[in-house]
């Protein structure tokens, strides 16, 4: 009897509210969007702040690796350039994805498919706990427990694979390269790209790993032919979020790892940077026109970030819709 | 002082034509199958959804129009759907005076009222209690009482007495019937019970033939 | 064909899957002789100490895994290889924060004393004797820059989760993916942006300063706890609130927000806990100072600093200090993290 | 541990060879109730049977004392109300019961003369002589068809001779080789409901089951597929011992040799009486299944 009337325009819930409404709907927009002003704040005074250096150094400020703040009273003689920093960054960065990824995704799998169901709870909060350690423990340990290790380790790979350009050494110091950096920050996102590994491995359906059994498959078997290609898109992001964290990363990086300001991919040798403890090393003493220096490079530094990480969530949010 | 539903009610796919005219202190008793468009009627009269088309008017005055909408916090109805449990972190007194301290009364006679109302429907023992500690026919009965606290002009129910065992309920219908037959309230009943139909209500609507 | 039901007594339930004896004997044969040849390895080889005999098992255990099945067929090898190198490889992941906190708590309790907790490094100079001075001033820095800070970015983070989930303004998504960028904001960064601001305008370093910088990282932890958990409440509860005549306003205060008040405790905390050990930003903002202040406008000590710069010293004993800040300040963030905890357990109970 | 059969696929360890039957000779079709009579007779040591299997889920007792021969060659329909542990039954038998967690067991499952919870039997071996389709199709997501079907063998890492033979070979008997045969790297979730099951019936073939389980093979398809796919079933009798749980009678008389009515009256689920079809639905010897059969309640 439902006749087919045309259908109106759809009705909301909306109408007249009580003033009290209107002013609390207000208040909640003005509180929300104070997160907005704040990083509007950040981006816009670093770029206010660094913009004379970009003008005087235009691109050269990100292709050239020398930082000199030249003669104090005579600004005009400083040359800044973040290249050794900003490739310092990307190279540690990466070494730490690319040691923490594997062992992320091993970890994860056997947390999730291997250990048994009450260790397995016990083994998740303790991951969150873990990734709640402050930086500045990590790098107090890794000046002093995992530098002199790694530092044998480097000595043995280079030993071995020193023919290879990227582990071949100028002179053969080994302390405080890249390669420990690297290590130390593999150490410290592991958690983060871990818990993230779990949580997507977890959601694998149930009915596809079934499936895998009934076919006389081993638990490798389904995991190898449902299970990892199912989290794959997951791990990526996972490996984002953690490659945004150690981009970022200050004080542990700055107690294990020596500042030069050039160019270098030999990860073994004693010689790298970052743009975060450029910015720490530098603030304290920086001239007016130097702190405008820093100012850019932290522009710089914040804005590579923002990119990692925002294509890392969109990834890991589809990585859990998929089916 | 009348009810008068006349529209379309309409869920994703599912619509249907609804039209019932409610009387003071004159249940009106909304039968039919699952899905047949009750509890989207009992949300649409509450103002918790909107008709697709038609007009739902209390008194001559529109609560749900084309182009006038009065939102459920100012109609002034009273609910007790099954879904709708009391909030969990206040007593029962406390569930009972927040429609009260809603309308503006203070703490203490807010308190006061409540404590009247909930020895009213048979459940004043129970006052200093948390939901989560209640049986399922105190818990109704305080939830009659919170929803009767703003002295609502409109009462809907519906499946009043699904979560009440079976012996307690002719007391919850004695109750209810002494609230709403012949006093000033139009109210709407929606139950699978027949016995709550029955007894309660003399207009019965079948949502389920009609369409 | 057809059977009659005869009574007969149930037998005992078993696991025939699951031989616990057999399996436990065998793993115990295979880390034995993993452990042994990891030794005859670690000799050959001269790698050294803990890292080099774990580097041995690392090697032992996926060989003899294999070597045991081998006759079982080609499949039940590899799943057992597979087995074993996960084994191996969860044993790397959990090494380093084993060996963090093993560390932190055998070298840090090394500095502790009667009056580690309550004297400040004044009168004390960074050599002197381990039962000598404190970090006093650090603690009551930190809390005080930690609470000012949450006094700003717990508010905050309430606010535009209740914007996004209560009022689902127009902003909605755009203030979910501001609050996901900021969460992206180096630390460092964040503390020259108030470095550049507050500090040189207000002409220097002040615990209202470091606050700030604490707020920019607090906020999005703040922030995406609280719309988790405002997203637990029913919207059939917002709905009766509604009927009884409740604003949006008095809904949300009074209905929905004390319905999840331990969750939002877990947001706090965990925010708390984020920002309780950032270095980098105090770095910036608060300096140091060696006496326990609480004015403000002045520079103040915190614990990640005092770690950082006794340990930059360099000397025995300062080394040694720099361990025990470490040892308060992890068991300090051990501890948010488990009333963090203990918090959203009760409210996924209630 | 096995001995050698001509179209096993290569088993590495156990050396068979992978040789698809494409030009096997077409058995002459038999009338299909003397062939049933011939099996009677014969009662061979093959196929399948369960002697006083019981289930448990954690203390939860839910399958009692059940004992049932599946004649070789033959369609077996487990019927019975819901809850009533058929399908636990069912999981029992190629060992699946296992991935339940606090699941246990007693009694005995012999296949071939042998316990398959006996010590010293490899799990993964029984269930590729036993092959399980599922309620729901589960094709695997991120293979096409052609990969699908030969997952099985990959996961068992078998050495196929003639991959693109075993495909068409698979495809054919599951009756699904016409409407795909143009398109196999098509992703297997662009096929419907009922092609997606036959697809998954196509890849337990490819490891060339003795025994094939199915779980309520039907009960989410449309009645166009379900008939797809029990004309499949029906075929597949010709060459091998199946099992199918079914809530559908018509589905049961139409597709079963024999039947076996489970029940559980609020303790653990019993095999009430196992029958020719026939005789199970003219006079059903126990009141129970009269009933039942005649949907009077269940």
């Amino acid at each position: 009897m439902s006749t087919e009337t045309d259908v109106p325009e759809i009705r909301l819930i909306s109408g007249v509210r009580k003033r009290t409404d209107m002013l609390f709907r207000g208040a909640m927009t003005v509180g929300a969007l104070a997160s907005l002003v704040i990083l509007a704040l950040i981006a816009g005074f670093l770029l206010f702040r660094g913009f004379q250096i970009f003008a005087d150094f235009g691109l050269g400020f990100l292709t050239s690796s020398t930082w000199d703040s030249g003669d104090v009273n005579d600004p005009t003689t400083a040359r800044f350039g973040i290249a050794a920093m900003l490739v310092g960054s990307v190279l540690i960065a990466t070494i730490a994805v690319v040691v923490a990824v594997p062992f992320a995704m091993s970890a994860a799998l056997f947390i999730e498919y291997y250990a048994p169901r009450a260790v397995r709870t016990v083994l998740t909060s303790v991951l969150d706990l873990i990734a709640a350690v402050p930086s500045v423990i990590w790098g107090i340990w890794g000046y002093s427990v995992l530098m002199p290790d790694a530092e044998g380790w480097a000595k043995t790979l280079h030993s071995w694979l020193g023919w290879f350009p990227l582990f071949d050494v100028p002179a053969p110091i080994f302390g405080r390269s890249p390669f420990i950096a690297g290590l130390l920050l593999a150490m410290m996102i592991l958690p983060i790209v871990t818990s993230v590994a779990r949580e997507v491995y977890g959601q694998a359906p149930r009915d596809h790993v079934d499936a895998a059994y009934a076919l006389g498959g081993t638990r490798w078997g389904a995991l190898r032919t449902v299970v990892i290609p199912f989290g794959r898109s997951g791990l990526v992001g996972g490996a984002m979020l953690g490659l945004g964290r150690a981009l970022g990363e200050t004080v542990a990086v700055f107690l294990v790892l020596n500042l030069v300001f050039d160019v270098n991919f030999k990860i073994l040798a004693s010689a790298g940077g970052n743009v975060a403890s450029l910015i720490a090393s530098r603030f304290g003493e920086a001239s007016p026109y130097e702190l405008k220096g820093l100012m850019a490079a932290g522009l710089v530094l914040f804005l590579v970030t923002l990119l990692v990480n925002a294509a890392a969530t969109a990834v890991v949010k589809r990585a859990k819709v998929a089916v | 002082m009348s009810l008068v539903v006349d529209g379309v009610v309409a869920r994703g796919a599912f619509s249907r034509v609804v039209s019932i005219s409610i009387e003071p202190g004159r249940p009106v008793g909304l039968v039919g199958p699952n899905g047949s468009g009750k509890s989207t009627t009992l949300r649409a009269i509450a103002g918790l959804d909107r008709l697709a088309s038609g007009t739902i008017s209390l008194d001559g005055s529109v609560l749900d129009g084309a182009d006038a909408f009065v939102p459920a916090e100012l109609r002034g109805v009273g609910v007790v759907f099954q879904t709708m449990r009391l909030f969990p972190h206040l007593t029962a007194l406390d569930n009972v005076a927040f429609g009260l301290r809603c309308a503006g009364a203070s703490r203490h006679d807010a308190r006061g009222q409540a404590r009247r109302l909930l020895t009213s429907v048979g459940a004043d023992h129970v006052a200093d209690r948390r939901p989560a500690t209640l049986s399922g026919g105190e818990a109704q009965r305080v939830a009659l009482a919170r929803a009767l606290a703003p002295s609502p002009r409109v009462l809907l129910l519906d499946e009043p007495f699904a979560s009440v065992d079976a012996d307690s309920r002719p007391a919850l219908r004695a109750l209810l019937r002494s609230l709403v037959v012949g006093s000033g309230i139009c109210s709407v009943i929606v139950s699978h019970d027949r016995a709550d139909i029955s007894d309660l209500t003399d207009v019965v609507v079948d949502l389920g033939s009609a369409g | 064909m057809s059977t009659a039901v005869i009574e007969s007594v149930t037998p005992a339930p078993r696991r025939p899957w699951r031989q616990p004896r057999k399996v436990a004997l065998e793993t115990t044969i295979l880390v034995v002789a993993s452990v042994v040849f990891a030794r005859f390895l670690e000799a050959a080889t001269g790698l050294a100490g803990v890292l080099g005999l774990y580097v041995g098992f690392a090697v032992a255990l996926p060989v003899l895994a294999i070597v045991s099945v081998v006759r079982k067929g080609r499949n039940a090898t590899i799943d057992r290889f597979a087995t074993s190198v996960l084994v191996v490889a969860f044993g790397v992941v959990c090494i380093p924060w084993i060996s963090v906190i093993s560390t932190v708590v055998r070298n840090g309790s090394r500095a502790f004393y009667s009056g580690y907790l309550t004297t400040d490094m004044l009168i004390t100079g960074v050599d002197d004797p381990l039962n000598t001075g404190g970090l006093a001033h650090a603690l009551v820095g930190s809390v005080l820059v930690v609470l000012i800070a949450s006094f700003i970015a717990v508010p905050l983070g309430i606010v535009a989760a209740i914007y996004i989930v209560e009022v689902k303004g127009r902003f909605a998504g755009f203030v979910r993916f501001l609050t996901q960028a900021m969460s992206g904001v180096p630390s460092i960064v964040a503390g020259l942006f108030v470095y550049a601001t507050i500090v040189i305008f207000f002409g220097g370093f002040s615990a209202w300063a470091g606050a700030s910088a604490l707020v920019v990282l607090m906020l999005p932890t703040v922030a995406r706890t609280s719309e988790e958990v405002l997203k637990l409440v029913s919207d059939d509860l917002r709905a009766a609130s509604y009927a009884l005549g409740a604003t949006q306003a008095r809904t949300t205060f009074s209905v929905v927000l004390p319905t999840v008040f331990s969750g939002l405790i877990t947001a706090a905390v965990l925010g708390v806990a984020r920002v309780a050990g950032e270095t980098a930003p105090l770095l910036l903002t608060t300096s140091y100072f060696v006496k326990t202040s609480t004015n403000l406008n002045e520079p103040i000590a915190t614990m990640p600093i005092y770690i950082f710069s006794s340990l930059g010293i360099g000397t025995e004993n300062s080394i040694a200090r720099a361990w025990g800040g470490s040892l308060v300040l992890l068991a300090a963030v051990l501890i948010l993290f488990l009333i963090a905890r203990i918090a959203s357990n009760r409210l996924s109970r209630k | 541990m096995d001995q050698p059969t001509s179209n096993e696929p290569t088993n590495v360890d156990t050396g068979e060879v992978v040789k698809p039957v494409i030009d096997a000779p077409a058995a002459p079709v038999e009338d299909r109730t003397r062939r049933r009579a011939r099996n009677l007779e014969v009662g061979s040591a093959k196929g399948l049977e369960a002697v006083g299997v019981h289930a448990w889920f954690g203390n939860h007792h839910a399958l009692a004392d059940v004992s049932l021969h599946f004649p070789e060659n033959t369609v077996t329909g487990l019927i019975g109300p819901s809850g009533c542990g058929k399908s636990t039954f069912l999981r029992l038998l190629n060992r699946m019961h296992e991935f339940i967690p606090r699941s246990a067991m007693a009694g005995e499952v012999l296949f071939e003369g042998r316990d398959i919870y006996g010590p010293g039997v490899s799990p993964t071996e029984i269930r590729r002589r036993i092959g399980m389709v599922f309620q729901k199709p589960n094709p695997f997501p991120a293979m096409n068809i052609g990969e699908n079907v030969v997952a099985g063998p990959k996961l068992a890492r078998l050495r196929v001779e003639d991959r693109d033979a075993l495909v068409e070979e698979c495809l054919v008997r599951a009756g699904l080789w016409k409407e795909v045969k143009d398109r196999l790297d098509a992703p297997a979730g662009s096929l419907s409901g009922g092609q997606q099951q036959r697809l998954c019936i196509a890849r337990s073939l490819a490891l060339r089951p003795d025994v094939l389980l199915l779980d309520e093979p039907c009960s989410a398809l449309d009645p166009g597929s379900t008939l797809r796919v029990e004309e499949t079933i029906v075929q597949l009798s010709e060459t091998m011992t199946i099992v199918i749980v079914t809530h559908n009678m018509q589905q049961a008389a139409r597709v079963s040799d024999y039947c076996a009515f489970f029940l559980s009256d609020g303790g653990p689920g019993r095999l009430i009486e196992a029958d020719l079809t026939s005789n199970m639905f003219s006079n059903p010897s126990d009141e129970r299944t009269a009933n039942y059969v005649q949907g009077r309640f269940g």
